[in-house]
């Protein structure tokens, strides 16, 4: 072993040339400068979530406003890792920002599978961990140790888990943390009641909150905290948050604190 | 881009406005035109508009959300989407508004009445609805029952139905394969217009699935009949 | 002992003859039928969260708006429980609803002097414990501990703290669990970054996600929901909540879901 | 009660408007009137208006919310609060709007003027300020500082102040103790107008706390001077 102890090999520093990213699921698969003139302005593009096989849409999809925001509850579709890896290599290759693939994580097995395909393709700077929703800190520790390799691994952990995976986030000091929307529950048109992210401006208390929960660790953190203006961003990085995460404001048509 | 609403109309249930946009951008019948107020921090989520009839040469749009009022400042993008494309040899064109006013599809009228098409709304509106006196008279108003009974008469019907109203539709429809061609606009949630592949808008259909914001909202009847989910 | 070691002492039956309370903090120390018609429409009245000792506004205190509610930040100012208790005693046993007071819980020796001094007050019907932020297993163990007297107890928990205590809580099976709102944080005019309770309309999606969370147990859930609409009661209650806890509806000029 | 906001009129930086309201509701200076829009459901915080001075024998509340337009109908709840009482025998009235629009405080000019007492607004606008327009001639208006200079001439002062600027007035009225009657509305969030004993409006004052919505907004000079936090 040619490595230091010290310096175990899932810890690398990241950097971002721009405080901003997008949350995942917010911009696609791959960057497209056309489509998305925002990425000018990102340090790095964040994937849709990949899962091991494909995903269809959950059959009760739904976008559901509330006052100060909306919830989204797609059943992360997605042609899975494999296809999405041959339709997608080589738009991340030639990007002109570098890419953090989400993989939407099962278990420790396919995991680990996902992130050998991942590797040593180019312009891929790290990989994101969608966590299951009652992730515990044995099932997180195995999912770490199964994601072992050459990419720097990000866990992204919601408000909720925090208090459960805290500690176990401290001593396994990841290369950053993702702090994703929470999850919330609000009744359809028919009166179903539907799970999925929350997202949209409402939710920057919370997010700020969340964030203090976690800023006297080592590691550096990212924070999706339903930013809309330049004041929020600039409290998010004076509170000592490394990057941030854009959600619903990259699908307005006012982006101007972007600009 | 950012333009004014100059005017709101109440028609029949619906509130249609009035933006002020150059021609070139104005969306054909079943495209949408994405849309955000410029003062509504608590309303993070763009609104899209369809193309709707109103009166005179104006373009009218619906539906307009209920706080936005004449004056106000609104984000515009260029229209998306497919829309409607009645075929050229179509004689007998049927409009169904399902369970919905008909104002998305009456935009067809124009181009169905310039090729000499016979015209059939099926609709299940009271007999004094504001809509019916703004029709010519040689559109034919009849109830949605009879829209069985016709399936052999049409030659292209447009269709506005909603995502979870398609399995309704396979009961109306419900011979296996339709004598006529067909095309639907589905309305479906689409907060991301296709920017981030979220899928909130996503249709099964026979080439799979398929997103309402870039493959839609119009889509091939013969494509979803039997299939959407 | 004369009771049968299955039905523990602080194990009692609560009933609401209407699913409505208010949350606490919410109506001051007593209801006041003049100034509040609302409890008419109330099932029991709680109180303004009430402490060992009197306790001042924080130097900080404020109430910031963001998209869909409001930041409360107080330091929850109270006369402490010997002033409270004798400036309301003859307000809550003259009241037309039963009272449940609402206790500041600092540690299990000052609780249970607290506890105490309530026992034998007519028409208090049951003690709300509202719990540190970071209570622990252990510290809500010995803190329900202490609390065992003549009276009910309700302890109250946020989402966020859900995750930790719901294992515990299933454990000690108390009357009933009261869900309040959750914790944010937003910077103040200056800039200054203040904590306190999120309130208002953009809550009700993390608070029905959270009751949720603890609709399998065996114990009535209270929730607190930012609710401003039948439905939205409808929605909770429906979800099988036994008493909707009102909060911002309650300081608003349009009540009318509750006329 | 519901009522309709008549109109809106922009004083200064300050946005006034018109309700609807019978007279005898009418807010003293320095009283507060409850009020909430009726159909915006992501606000749920009452907003608290003040008599401010406008034009004619109408009732001009404010600062009315930027998106609050005539038209709209508005809740509202009969005035709260103590207001300002001027001692009838003061002959030297001063007002000192604190790094504010003196609105709030003008419309104590009528009561003023009525017992002949002289009146200078202690003030640092620019000369040319919308407000000074509508001053009647006899209003003296001179810079903040010469405050200091002025406070043995004074037999009373009416301050409007946010809770926050207290300390920067303990230093402006720096001597232990003053020798003129004043009174203070101290502006602060009162988001339960002392339905729930929030404390969010506390003021820490010679007889302890109290709270603003309840006790005041306008309070004794002599039991917060050297003491408000
Ligand atoms: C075809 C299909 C149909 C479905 N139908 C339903 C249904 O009818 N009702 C229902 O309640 N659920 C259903 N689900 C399950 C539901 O889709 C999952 O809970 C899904 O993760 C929810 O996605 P969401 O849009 O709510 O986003 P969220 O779950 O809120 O996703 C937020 C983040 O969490 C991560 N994440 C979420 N879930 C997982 C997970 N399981 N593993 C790893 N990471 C995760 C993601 O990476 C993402 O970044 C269905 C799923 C599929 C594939
Ligand atoms: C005089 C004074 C000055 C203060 N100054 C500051 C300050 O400058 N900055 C600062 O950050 N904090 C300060 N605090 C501490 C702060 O007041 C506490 O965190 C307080 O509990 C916050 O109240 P809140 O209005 O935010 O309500 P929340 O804390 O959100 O109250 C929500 C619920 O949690 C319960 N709860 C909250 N805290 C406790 C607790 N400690 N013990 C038991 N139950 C609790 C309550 O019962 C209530 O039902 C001060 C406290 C006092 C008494
Ligand atoms: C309540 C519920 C939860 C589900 N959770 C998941 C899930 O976490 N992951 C997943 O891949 N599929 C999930 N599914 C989807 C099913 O596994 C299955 O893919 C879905 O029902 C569609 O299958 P079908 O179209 O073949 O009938 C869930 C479905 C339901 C109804
Ligand atoms: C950051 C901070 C946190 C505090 N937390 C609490 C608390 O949890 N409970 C409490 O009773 N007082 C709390 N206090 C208040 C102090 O104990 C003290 O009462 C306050 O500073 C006012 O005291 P003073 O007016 O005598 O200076 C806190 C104060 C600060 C600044
Ligand atoms: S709206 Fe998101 S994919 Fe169509
Ligand atoms: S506003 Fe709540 S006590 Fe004054």
């Amino acid at each position: 072993m040619w490595l230091n102890e010290d310096d175990p090999i899932h810890k690398r520093d990241l950097f971002f040339s721009k405080p901003f990213v997008n949350s995942p699921g917010t911009l696609g698969f791959a960057p497209d400068p056309h489509k998305m003139p925002v990425i000018a302005n990102l340090g790095a593009f964040i994937t849709h979530p990949i899962s091991r096989k494909p995903r269809q849409p959950a059959s009760n999809r739904a976008c559901i406003p509330f006052p100060g925001g909306f919830l989204l509850h797609t059943g992360l579709p997605n042609p899975g890792i494999t296809r999405t890896i041959s339709r997608y290599k080589h738009a991340w290759a030639g990007a002109s920002l570098p890419i953090i693939v989400h993989l939407l994580v099962e278990d420790p097995g396919s995991l680990a599978e996902m992130i050998r395909k991942l590797e040593r393709l180019e312009n891929v700077m790290a990989v994101e961990l969608g966590l299951p929703p009652n992730c515990d800190p044995d099932a997180l520790r195995s999912l770490m140790d199964a994601a072992i390799g050459e990419l720097p691994i990000i866990p992204c952990v919601s408000p909720d888990q925090i208090p459960v995976l805290r500690e176990t986030l401290l001593a396994l000091n990841p290369t950053a943390v993702h702090l994703v929307e929470p999850r919330g529950v609000l009744p359809d048109e028919a009166g179903n009641l539907i799970t999925g992210r929350l997202c949209g401006p409402g939710i920057f208390p919370t997010m700020l909150h969340a964030s203090r929960e976690l800023l006297d660790v080592s590691f550096p953190l990212i924070v999706n905290g339903g930013m809309n203006s330049k004041l929020q961003a600039d409290t998010f990085l004076n509170a000592g948050v490394t990057a941030l995460g854009l959600g619903s404001v990259l699908w307005q048509l006012k982006q101007a604190f972007l600009a | 881009m950012l333009t004014k609403l100059l005017e709101i109309n109440q028609i029949g249930e619906e509130r249609a406005g009035v933006l002020d946009i150059p021609e070139k951008y104005w969306p054909q019948p079943g495209q949408y035109m994405p849309c955000q107020h410029d003062s509504d921090p608590a309303a993070p989520l763009v609104t899209n508009l369809f193309r709707v009839i109103g009166t005179g040469d104006q373009l009218y749009l619906g539906p307009m959300p209920e706080n936005w009022l004449p004056g106000d400042s609104i984000h515009i993008l260029p229209p998306q989407g497919n829309g409607f494309s009645i075929p050229a040899a179509a004689r007998r064109v049927g409009l169904l508004p399902f369970g919905v006013s008909p104002l998305r599809l009456l935009p067809l009228l124009k181009t169905t009445l310039m090729q000499n098409a016979a015209l059939v709304l099926f609709w299940d509106a009271g007999q004094n609805h504001d809509i019916l006196h703004r029709l010519p008279t040689v559109v034919e108003v009849a109830p949605t029952a009879t829209l069985a009974e016709n399936l052999d008469w049409l030659d292209y019907l447009a269709i506005d139905i909603a995502l979870g109203d398609l399995p309704q539709l396979n009961s109306l429809l419900s011979i296996p394969e339709l004598p006529f061609d067909g095309q639907l606009l589905i309305r479906t949630d689409m907060p991301c217009r296709g920017i981030g592949d979220c899928g909130v808008c996503a249709v099964k259909t026979t080439k799979g699935w398929q997103h309402a914001c870039t493959d839609g909202p119009v889509f091939q009847l013969k494509e979803l009949h039997h299939v959407a989910q």
